[in-house]
């Protein structure tokens, strides 16, 4: 655990994410795997504004916020100025959902297809979450955010998760995985692993927010473990475009998951949806095939 | 303090803003019942989970926001929530 | 010594000198020859930069952005519905206090689209605290460069720079140029210094937010520094036309505006055909003189106020509409002249590369010693 | 200050043309300026071409409208444009046709050359790229540019055999014309 003198951690205490909140460690098991010997170039969004208030930054590494849409510019920025000055600082760009997957699309297929060697981390909690959960390219189908609700003709946020770590191993990125603070030391071992891949690599952290699913605050890992198990989250690596390494369950239903949110309740009360739940189940089965999860029965007697 | 150019800040000024007084819940650790296996530090979200000189563990009630991640990752179930006396 | 060549080439020549690290380039019309230029010039290692092509003018400001904080000298070039796209970026970088020149081919902006020239583009962000440099020809355009990165280096100042040039009128013009050798640029402009920047050795944040607590006075800080930046812009200027023979030492700049009772005032290359027709008016022993604006931002009102003493009408020629209020440049010369009892007339005029001639120059002259003006010159009526 | 407009269509190399005299007259020792009628040159489409000559530093910014000198680089464009628009008595217009005796719509005391600048590009160059060859017919048709500082200029521009060849032509031009000026 890399520590910083003082005792403090690289990213320290004191900063403001509701109790619970799955950014924020995030954020910490980032720095963990990075160490000192980075330079952050952050997006706007729930992480940069409970971590930045003037002049109380909770950052312990070099960090810079731009705006919504530019972390990956600006890094490709970084990393050419360090390329010039023969230093060797790594260049990680986080952002939420809402930054990576809709308005900063534009300079991380840029940074991508120009083959920057910089590390680009999404923490996705689904939603534009520090405006108050308003639906982004990220929210999972039938999810009710303030603008994809559900109401008496809506079964809440219509499409399906865009999929992001396909679309930049389309970019011939070297390494995509996409990672869970349900698990810890993958997340870690998977940042350090793109940091010392040269080139532009992605990881997709799944970071559930209480706040923004409606669950108590202390589930917010049991939450993210349900929903690899649920099927509707994978883990997994790809290497030069290749799936490797999916991380096998053995799936329980959807409704397990559904139930425990807030931003699913429509599915359940006042009148069970059914119709909704089977195609919720139907992504996760997908995904069961696409990535092969699932742990053959017998198998997993042994 | 004068500003620094460009909005710009050193580390170190955020623990001045002490979030234990957000709680309405504190943890509560058992050493007895500690493995020392560390999961509670490692999954904090603020990072205020501390070592003690035993290898147990405890939470600094100045930072910790009362959440009860740890509670739910302890594998023996040695963290318990306790209603806050204000 | 005096070489020929393209307004752009000489623009290329002269931030090669400048020793950039980082130069970041989206094209766009007319721009394009400084870039590819810049990228030849990499490509034939007679620069020792990164050339980053980026994939929109919003991620051309923002690597430089990113660079600069690293600790680069860095460049960029856009213009029109380029610079339109880094509006955001723009306001951030200076708000950062960010040194990054870029120069701006300046072009019209859209609707209708048009690639021809006016200043409506740079203008336009006379709020972003960028300073603004505007250059009559091709030789001060490569001359403000080397003053602006010394300006902007200024640890007292610390803001990013446009240096203007009319696009096509000047980009696309060969003519005369004097360009300082890398050793004379070297000596006027030494290597890059950041005030503080992007390090793991000493991690700082940059681009916080501020709260109600601090926000106001951050931007009185960046006002502060504009302010500061015109005596920074003299000095240099001034350290300039010792090193090299010719003088900057002035936000404004009057050309036989002594005994003038009628004053143009202007931006950029209509400068020049402005002095012509002056001369063929003085001729016809009508005392009319100019003042040419070099620095809009931060805007030197006193200077143009003490320089317009002793005129008694004053016609301000304006590249640019703000609509619904007249052109900018004589909004800030009116306000800048309140009080003195000289009328001032503002003429909108060769907007989106409409051409002008010196007997155009001679009739707003007309018109303003009429007491017309406040107007579009030079409309096609049969058009409307 | 003397003013030269030359009308091509695009493609056909005129803004290359403005550009190579003005570095000749500048190689002379004269200030000049060279620039494009700005816009779109589609490939086909008339277009226009300045250069001005003056023994101090031009100034100007705008295009030229009553021009000393006009050189015509496809004779098919006296349909479409007026190429005399505004050339006055002692003007000097050099125009690109086989026909010698070439006199449409040419204005009152202005000079005409005609020279078959095509057919001469055909044979030194192998393409019908004109704006060389007229070049060094201007030269000879005005003196504003000696044939020295406009192979210069040419070499500055192309090399080897390609500079051989465009200076060839420039040079037959050259003494084509100035046998009759």
């Amino acid at each position: 655990m890399a520590e910083v003198e003082g005792g403090c951690e690289l990213f320290s205490a004191g900063h403001r994410a509701c109790g619970g909140c799955g950014p924020a460690l995030a954020a910490r098991l980032l720095l963990k795997a990075t160490g000192k010997n980075v330079i952050i170039a952050a997006a706007t969004g729930c992480m940069e504004v409970f971590s930045t208030p003037y002049p109380e930054t909770a950052w312990g590494v070099p960090w810079i916020h731009s705006l919504f849409e530019n972390p990956a510019a600006v890094a490709s920025g970084i990393e050419a100025s360090l390329k010039r000055q023969g230093r060797t600082e790594k260049v990680v760009c986080i952002g939420g959902d809402g930054s990576t997957l809709d308005i900063g699309v534009l300079c991380i297929s840029g940074a991508f297809e120009r083959g920057h060697d910089i590390t680009y981390i999404c923490y996705d909690n689904e939603a534009y979450m520090n405006t108050g959960i308003q639906r982004s390219g990220a929210t999972p189908y039938g999810a009710s955010t303030t603008t994809s609700p559900a109401g008496s003709c809506s079964l809440g946020n219509p499409r399906p998760k865009k999929d992001m770590p396909a679309i930049l191993a389309a970019h011939g990125a070297p390494y995509v995985a996409t990672a869970s603070i349900a698990y810890p030391n993958d997340f870690v071992q998977k940042v350090e692993r793109a940091i010392n891949t040269p080139g532009p690599c992605y990881i997709q952290v799944h970071t559930p927010c209480c706040t923004g699913w409606g669950f108590e605050s202390g589930e917010t890992l049991n939450m993210a473990k349900l929903a690899i198990e649920t099927g509707l989250w994978v883990n997994y690596e790809m290497v030069d475009g290749r799936v490797e390494k999916a991380k096998k369950v053995s799936r329980k239903p959807v409704e397990e998951y559904l139930q425990k949110q807030k931003r699913f309740r429509h599915l359940f009360k006042p009148a069970r949806r059914d119709d909704v739940i089977a195609q919720i189940q139907g992504i996760a089965d997908a995904n069961a095939e696409r990535f092969g999860i699932d742990i053959k029965r017998k198998e997993s007697s042994e | 303090m004068a500003l620094r150019v460009g909005c710009v800040a050193a580390p170190g000024r955020a623990l001045e803003n002490k979030t234990g007084g957000w709680r309405v819940f504190k943890p509560v650790f058992d050493p007895e019942n500690c493995t020392k296996c560390g999961m509670c530090a490692m999954v904090c979200p603020e990072g205020c989970v501390r070592e003690t000189e035993e290898g147990t563990f405890e939470p600094d009630l100045d930072y910790c926001k009362g959440c009860g991640i740890c509670v739910e990752i302890c594998p023996k179930k040695g963290i318990r929530m306790e209603k806050e006396e204000k | 010594m005096l070489e020929f060549m393209e307004g752009s080439h000489a623009v290329a020549e002269i931030v090669k000198r400048c020793r950039p690290q980082v130069i970041a380039a989206y094209p766009i019309t007319p721009q394009t020859h400084i870039v590819e230029d810049l990228a030849q010039m990499v490509a034939n290692c007679e620069i020792d930069a990164e050339y980053i092509t980026v994939e929109s003018e919003f991620s051309a400001l923002s690597a430089c952005l990113g660079a600069s904080a690293a600790g680069s000298r860095v460049y960029s070039a856009t213009t029109s519905q380029g610079l339109a796209l880094m509006f955001e970026v723009c306001f951030n970088a200076a708000g950062m206090r960010q040194p990054i020149v870029m120069t701006i081919a300046n072009r019209s902006l859209g609707a209708p689209l048009s690639i021809w020239n006016d200043q409506q583009d740079s203008i336009s962000l006379r709020d972003s605290g960028w300073l603004q440099f505007y250059a009559e020809d091709n030789q001060e355009t490569a001359d403000l460069h080397m003053i602006a990165y010394k300006v902007c280096e200024d640890h007292d100042i610390l803001l990013p720079a446009f240096v203007c040039f009319d696009g096509f009128i000047l980009t696309h013009t060969f003519e005369p140029v004097a360009l300082p050798t890398q050793e004379e640029v070297d000596a006027y402009l030494p290597a890059f210094n950041p005030y503080q920047r992007l390090d793991a050795e000493n991690p700082l944040s940059f681009g916080m937010y501020a709260t109600p607590e601090y926000y106001m006075e951050f931007r009185y800080e960046v006002d502060q520094a504009m302010q500061r930046a015109k005596q920074a812009f003299v000095k240099a200027g001034r350290e300039f036309g010792e090193q090299f023979g010719r003088d900057y030492s002035a936000l404004v700049e009057g050309y036989r505006l002594e005994d003038a009772d009628t004053a143009l005032v202007a931006m950029g290359s209509i400068c020049g055909t402005v002095k012509d027709a002056i001369d063929e008016m003085r001729e016809n022993g009508r005392k009319v003189g100019l003042l040419k604006i070099r620095a809009y931002r931060p805007f030197p009102a006193r200077e143009i106020a003490d320089a317009l003493k002793g005129v008694s009408t004053v016609a301000v020629l304006d590249k640019n509409i703000s609509l619904g209020n007249g052109g900018a440049v004589g909004t800030e010369v009116k306000s800048a002249l309140y009080g003195s009892g000289i009328s001032v007339y503002d003429y909108i005029i060769a907007l989106g590369g409409r051409d002008v001639r010196k007997k155009d120059i001679a009739a707003v002259v007309d018109l303003a010693e009429k007491g017309k003006g406040d107007m579009f010159y030079g409309l096609r009526t049969e058009v409307l | 200050m003397r003013e030269l407009r030359i009308h091509g269509r695009g493609g056909q190399g005129s803004v290359t043309a403005a550009e190579l005299i003005a570095y000749a007259a500048f190689e002379g020792g004269v200030f000049s300026q060279a620039f494009p009628a700005f816009g779109v040159e589609r490939r086909g489409a008339p277009v226009q071409a300045f250069v001005r000559f003056s023994d101090e530093k031009v100034r100007l910014r705008s295009q030229i409208y009553e021009p000393d000198y006009i050189i015509v680089q496809d004779p098919t464009l006296i349909g479409d444009v007026d190429v005399f628009n505004g050339m006055k008595a002692g003007g000097i217009a050099i125009v690109n046709t086989e026909k010698s005796d070439f006199d449409s719509g040419v204005p009152e005391g202005v000079k005409v050359y005609t020279i078959d600048a095509t057919t001469i590009a055909l044979e030194e160059l192998g393409v019908p790229i004109t704006n060389t060859t007229l070049m060094g017919a201007f030269a000879a048709a005005t003196g504003e540019i000696e044939l020295e500082p406009l192979e210069h200029a040419l070499r500055s521009r192309f090399s080897g055999s390609m500079a051989d060849k465009n200076v060839r032509a420039a040079e037959r031009a050259y003494n084509l014309i100035g046998g009759a000026a």
